[in-house]
């Protein structure tokens, strides 16, 4: 039993938290936002650079093969910057590679930073299951033909490759004829609608029609679509809620700041009871929500599937309920200030808000972890 | 114990659903029932026409040209306009300076004001809050000193809404700095074109432009634009209070959203049927609509215990009307699940007639709960207001 | 628009709230609930005397045809009262005669104080669903016999007439083929278990075996027991929902007295502003609660069915919850006072938290209110 | 970051298990896990059981007699206490006037005292409380005063945890009435039997008798029983409350209870099926699986980070325990709903085998649920819990 991190570790989140700090504030980080590309060349350069994007990526492929518990010492640091690059839509899609154990070149190109990749998985339908596919992909003599649409693919204008659910067989929500697909993001037949999303981020509508893909586009086996696609998207909730912890720390330091300089009546506003004890409500929500963030990132390589989807399921759920807490609070708390763009904490609340509905939101979890079998097998 | 309305009631109902019918433009609607933003002209061409039809001064007296209507009468008519999507006639010349001109202005501030606010010849702002002050309204800083047949204002106002479409700000300003905090504070009606006003706009967590700063720097104000009493601004303020919280549980517009809350939720899916079939969220559906249902009730009760003019009981109203203001949009929010994500700022100011994403409802749901996190704080923050009931009503 | 109560309604109110307070004392009530009786015969004629037991019963039987508004009106003093007698067992029996336009002379009996009624509908599988009922009613040449189980029959063994569900056809939760009797408590074949429940009051689990009963005793029509029973169950939602109120005040006045003379680090704890935002909230519930009592009293008599239902469930969900929140965080007010059984803050508590689960609890009358057809008609 | 019990750890926690389940009568667990009411005996049985066992000072340094476990295994150790079902080892004499006579007493205290304690010789109850008192436990009015070699001691205690069964009673009491409030305390320890003592019961909201009211009146208490230096008694009072939160987050028994509630809900019907696979049920039930799956994981975060003496972070493991404890008992209450309501002390107290309803396990709930109400107030309410955060963590 021991929750300390290695000393890599730690060095590694002091010296992205130094990168943030320095050369990702929150001016600098508007201009992004502002920006027609939406993301930074440059702090991508930085993240290959501090060797972030080389920390997903198998040694045998140039990276450091880190463990969830690598990335979450990581992504709770790119949560405190609140860093909106494409870093999580790249280590997910590289997640898929990596357990399909294929496209090593496009592995050895994420650690160097020279390409970026998204995952298109979402559909107009399919609100939080992902197994909720239109999308359709057709034998051809040499490969796959893909057609439909796929929504909100978070940076998927700005990736150079996309990982892309289809379904070759079955109805809409069956678990058989999943298919999964490595696609470049520029093929025939492939249109990108870029846009912004509310808490800064960017994300494309993306239009398949009759776009060709070779047999080895395919990831994994035939059968086992779903199972990559499930798996895959648990790693997803381990990131999300580590990204949610960091930026739970700097929200709560924030408003805490807030109570002790804030003046009303004569004393700061931090002297008044009801906001004391909100804080406290405040930090003990993130204390919980830490306790199962840290679970996830351990469980999320578990050998047993079940483990897994209970514990990762849990885990989002209880992220959610905290960062809307959280949020919520850490605006009213600010008073007016909460709620303009000027002050950092309406940004980390919008981000924390999306982290709660995205990769299924606090219900959906929920209702995941009382389908698995040690819900009712345990009365 | 009669929950009925009367005959007449419901006569002068019909009455008033039939001419919003016949008068609300659709593109008016349209925008109010889709969550997007209004422009000045929006609110300006709504409020022009409600004046031809003279029923602005809902809670004036008929002298200055009011409706004299009944509080159930009031009541209703929010009500009606609320349910099929008026845009909102802004509460800070009708509702907020006009009610103090009646009570403390002179006759030529009477004559010259009043016909213009219930036309909307002037857009008005409300100039109280100041940095720094907040909750505590009295610790106010702008200093306004006497200078012949003027005063000069030097000073900052913050949160003013719409500041930017302004022609006229009304303002507490202090007179008297060596007087205590509630006294030496006067109320001035000050014109926005007036030389030495800046206005700096604050952008909202949804990236409107709702709010603003005001500065002054020595703003010429003449005497005669003093309401009152030199020094006695605070117990205009006060009054003006009181009144601010006119519909103030927003029960019609609560019911309008529930309303659309189902609608989209009927059109999502969930296990492959729509989500409002979900018993889950079913369940915090219907634990929303039976709290709009109590308010409801709670609201009729205060309009009948008095003359409309609701004492610390606003303060419960004010609190459960924003908390269900806010649940709606958080349920709204869930309902689209990650269709909350996409932004798009020119559909929300109607430059485009469908938004980036395929679901037009959507569009505007996130803009919409992050902007609503203001109602908890703004008109007296709901923490105040709890110190209110705590007060006046439990004697705490 | 109305909300007032008429002079005479006022009246009866003070008339029960001077009896109460003047014979009905915490100690009392002590008294009668470790009695072996459970109830006392004298409160019972005082109440006989006041005319509360009158005013369920239509004029022609000697009552004064009280509405819903009027009981309302007695169920909150009684519940101010925290009085245990069997005046809603009664009241609802007498509706179910009322309704069935039967046993006039039962009701006249009622009037005087003569005789005490229980309604018999509850069984051991039923939960929150009176449909579901295993009791049966075998038509005999002559009437009918019945053979089952009744449980937390409320007042059972201190009545002499029961009202009692059973069923001649259908299954368990059918709607159709359940009928309705009035039936003599000490018929041959019956069997009563009397016992305490935990707030105070008085339940009886009876045994049914082979009682033979006249034809007579079946109330309403053969095909119309669900329609009598539901109605007549929202009834007593009602009635429950307007006691609860009358709790509810008398609560949140015991803890504001509490807060103002409880003195801790040197002052009275209603200063600690935590505790004051807690009583804001209580008050707040307890009005939202009120409007929906009042509203279930109104609209009990509705025409039409699905309005009586929508709004019954919509009013006991909220009091429901109301209950719940005003009744712990009293005895959270009251500190260590709170949880002994010496102040009657103790005893309201309990009664609050058994009427909420009462007549169905929070999630079933939700459910119940979803269920409607209006509410998704709505969208 | 490794979340397993180390090998040397399973095996402690192997032969843990092995141990209860092998001496732990089967009726003391029957009692326990149907929440029934323990008698004095029930206690004093098990508590000498665990002693021949060497297994009741789990905080005590081996010199005492103590197991010297690490905070691991003390945890440990207790997780299996909850999962079996062990009746408590009650805390006023191993884990609160011990530590006070280890760290203050002087030799011929720790001589006699310690290993009466870890025999159970002495039922030992808590004189701290006084009607008054609550939160504020300094502004205590019990006088002693100095006689002689005795101390004559005058006053009343409240909230005295068994002190009907007690034979010593380790009290704070007041012996310079003109110091400041929290100087001028000294630390007694009293003999039940002195005359001069009275104890009348409170009786809690379920009816049972589970604290007291102590009156001293002129008792004759010998300085030998002085702990520490005179005057002394909050020092040493504070140290104890340290003390005082040991498994405060009672996650083990959460865990067992979870099970418990899970098996009602699984055996009560909803709409034809087991209430546990009530989407809505299944749902409150799941939201508080996964607090307690998070507090475990908070608890073992705090054990690890220190020598297992939580600072101001018992705190949060005493609010969210007790949230999770009485949200337990909400739903069981729920679980069962109407048989809630049948009230049989006679079950309760052990005195029949079945309840008077046919359902032995819902017979319990209702008092378990109102009893448990007190989790919230006692050992520092939440309220005051909160404060500590505020004050310790937050630096508010």
């Amino acid at each position: 039993m021991d929750f300390t991190l290695t000393q890599e570790q730690t060095q590694f989140a002091e010296a992205i938290r130094r990168w943030t700090e320095k050369d990702y504030g929150f001016e600098h980080r508007k201009r992004i936002i502002e920006s027609p590309a939406g993301v930074s060349a440059e702090a991508w350069a930085a993240l290959a650079e501090l060797g972030a994007l080389a920390l997903p990526v198998p040694e045998d492929q140039g990276g450091f093969n880190g463990s969830a518990i690598d990335l979450m010492v990581v992504m709770q640091e790119l949560g405190r910057g609140l860093v909106i690059e494409p870093y999580f839509s790249t280590v997910l899609g590289a997640e898929f590679l990596k357990r399909a154990k294929a496209h090593f070149d496009v592995l050895e190109q994420v650690a160097t930073g020279e390409i970026r990749l998204a995952t298109a998985l979402h559909e107009q339908q399919s609100r939080h299951d992902l197994s909720d596919i239109c999308m359709t992909a057709e034998k051809t003599t040499d490969g796959y033909r893909l057609n439909g649409k796929k929504t909100i693919v978070l940076h998927g204008a700005q990736a150079d490759k996309l990982i892309v659910s289809a379904r070759s067989s079955g109805q809409q929500r069956d678990k058989s004829g999943i298919l999964l697909f490595l696609v470049d993001a520029d093929a025939a037949g492939i249109t990108r609608h870029d846009y912004r999303t509310i808490d800064g981020q960017r994300a494309a509508d993306i239009i398949f029609e009759q776009v060709n893909i070779p047999a080895m586009a395919m990831l994994g086996r035939e059968d086992g679509g779903w199972e990559l696609l499930d798996a895959v998207s648990d790693y997803g909730v381990s990131l999300l809620c580590s990204e949610a912890i960091g930026i739970m720390e700097t929200t709560i330091a924030a408003t805490l700041e807030y109570l002790k300089t804030r003046q009303q009546f004569g004393v700061p506003i931090g002297k008044f009871q009801v906001l004391q004890h909100r804080m406290a409500d405040m930090f003990m929500e993130m204390e919980q929500a830490r306790s199962m963030a840290t679970l996830a990132a351990v469980k999320v390589s578990s050998d047993s599937t079940e483990e897994r989807r209970r514990t990762l399921s849990a885990a989002k759920a209880r992220i959610g309920q905290a960062a809307r807490y959280i949020g919520q609070q850490a605006v009213q708390l600010h008073g007016g200030m909460g709620v303009t763009n000027e002050l950092p904490v309406a940004h980390m609340f919008k981000r924390l808000t999306m982290i709660e509905l995205s990769l299924g939101d606090t219900d959906h979890h929920l209702a995941r972890f009382v389908a698995q079998p040690g819900f009712k097998n345990a009365a | 114990m009669d929950l009925n309305y009367s005959a007449e009631d419901l006569a002068f109902r019909d009455q008033v659903r039939s001419y919003l019918e016949a008068n609300l433009p659709s593109d008016l609607q349209h925008k109010v029932l889709n969550h997007k933003r209004m422009s000045k002209e929006d609110y300006v061409r709504w409020h022009k026409i409600l004046a031809k039809q003279g029923w602005v001064g809902t809670g004036w007296p008929t002298q200055y040209g009011g409706t004299g209507w009944t509080p159930a009468q009031r009541h209703i008519f929010e009500e009606e306009c609320a349910r099929i999507g008026t845009p909102a006639i802004l509460p800070f010349g009708v509702n907020m300076v006009a009610p103090v001109i009646m009570a403390f202005g002179n006759q030529a501030q009477k004559d010259y004001y009043l016909p213009r606010i219930l036309n909307c010849d002037d857009w008005w702002c409300q100039g109280y809050s100041e940095p720094g002050s907040g909750s505590d309204l009295a610790s106010l800083k702008t200093r306004a000193e006497r200078d012949g047949d003027h005063y000069i204002v030097n000073g900052q106002k913050t949160w003013t809404t719409l500041a930017q479409h302004a022609d006229m700000i009304f303002c507490l300003v202090r007179t008297d700095p060596n007087a205590r905090k509630q006294e030496g504070i006067s109320f001035l009606l000050i014109d926005m074109k007036t030389p030495g006003i800046t206005v700096r706009p604050i952008i909202m967590l949804d990236e409107d432009h709702e709010v603003n700063e005001v500065f002054f720097d020595n703003v010429k104000v003449p005497v005669q634009n003093l309401i009152g009493e030199e020094n006695k601004g605070w117990t205009y303020a006060k009054y003006l209070l009181g009144h601010e919280r006119t519909n103030i549980a927003a029960v019609g517009r609560a019911k309008r959203e529930l309303q659309f809350l189902k609608r989209v939720a009927a059109k999502h899916q969930k296990n492959g049927q729509p989500l409002i079939q979900d018993p889950v969220y079913a369940g915090k559906v219907a634990t929303l609509e039976i709290e709009i249902m109590a308010l409801e009730i709670t609201v009729l009760r205060v309009i009948s215990q008095d003359s409309g003019r609701p004492g610390p009981e606003a303060s419960l109203l004010k609190i459960k009307g924003t908390e269900i203001q806010q649940r709606l949009t958080e349920l709204m929010v869930e309902a689209v699940g990650p269709y909350a994500q996409p932004f798009d700022p020119a559909f929300l100011e109607g430059e485009t007639e469908h938004s980036i994403m395929s679901d037009d409802d959507a569009a505007a749901l996130a803009p919409y709960y992050f902007n609503f996190r203001k109602t908890s704080i703004y008109g007296g923050s709901n923490e105040i207001q709890k110190n209110i009931i705590t007060q006046m009503i439990l004697g705490l």
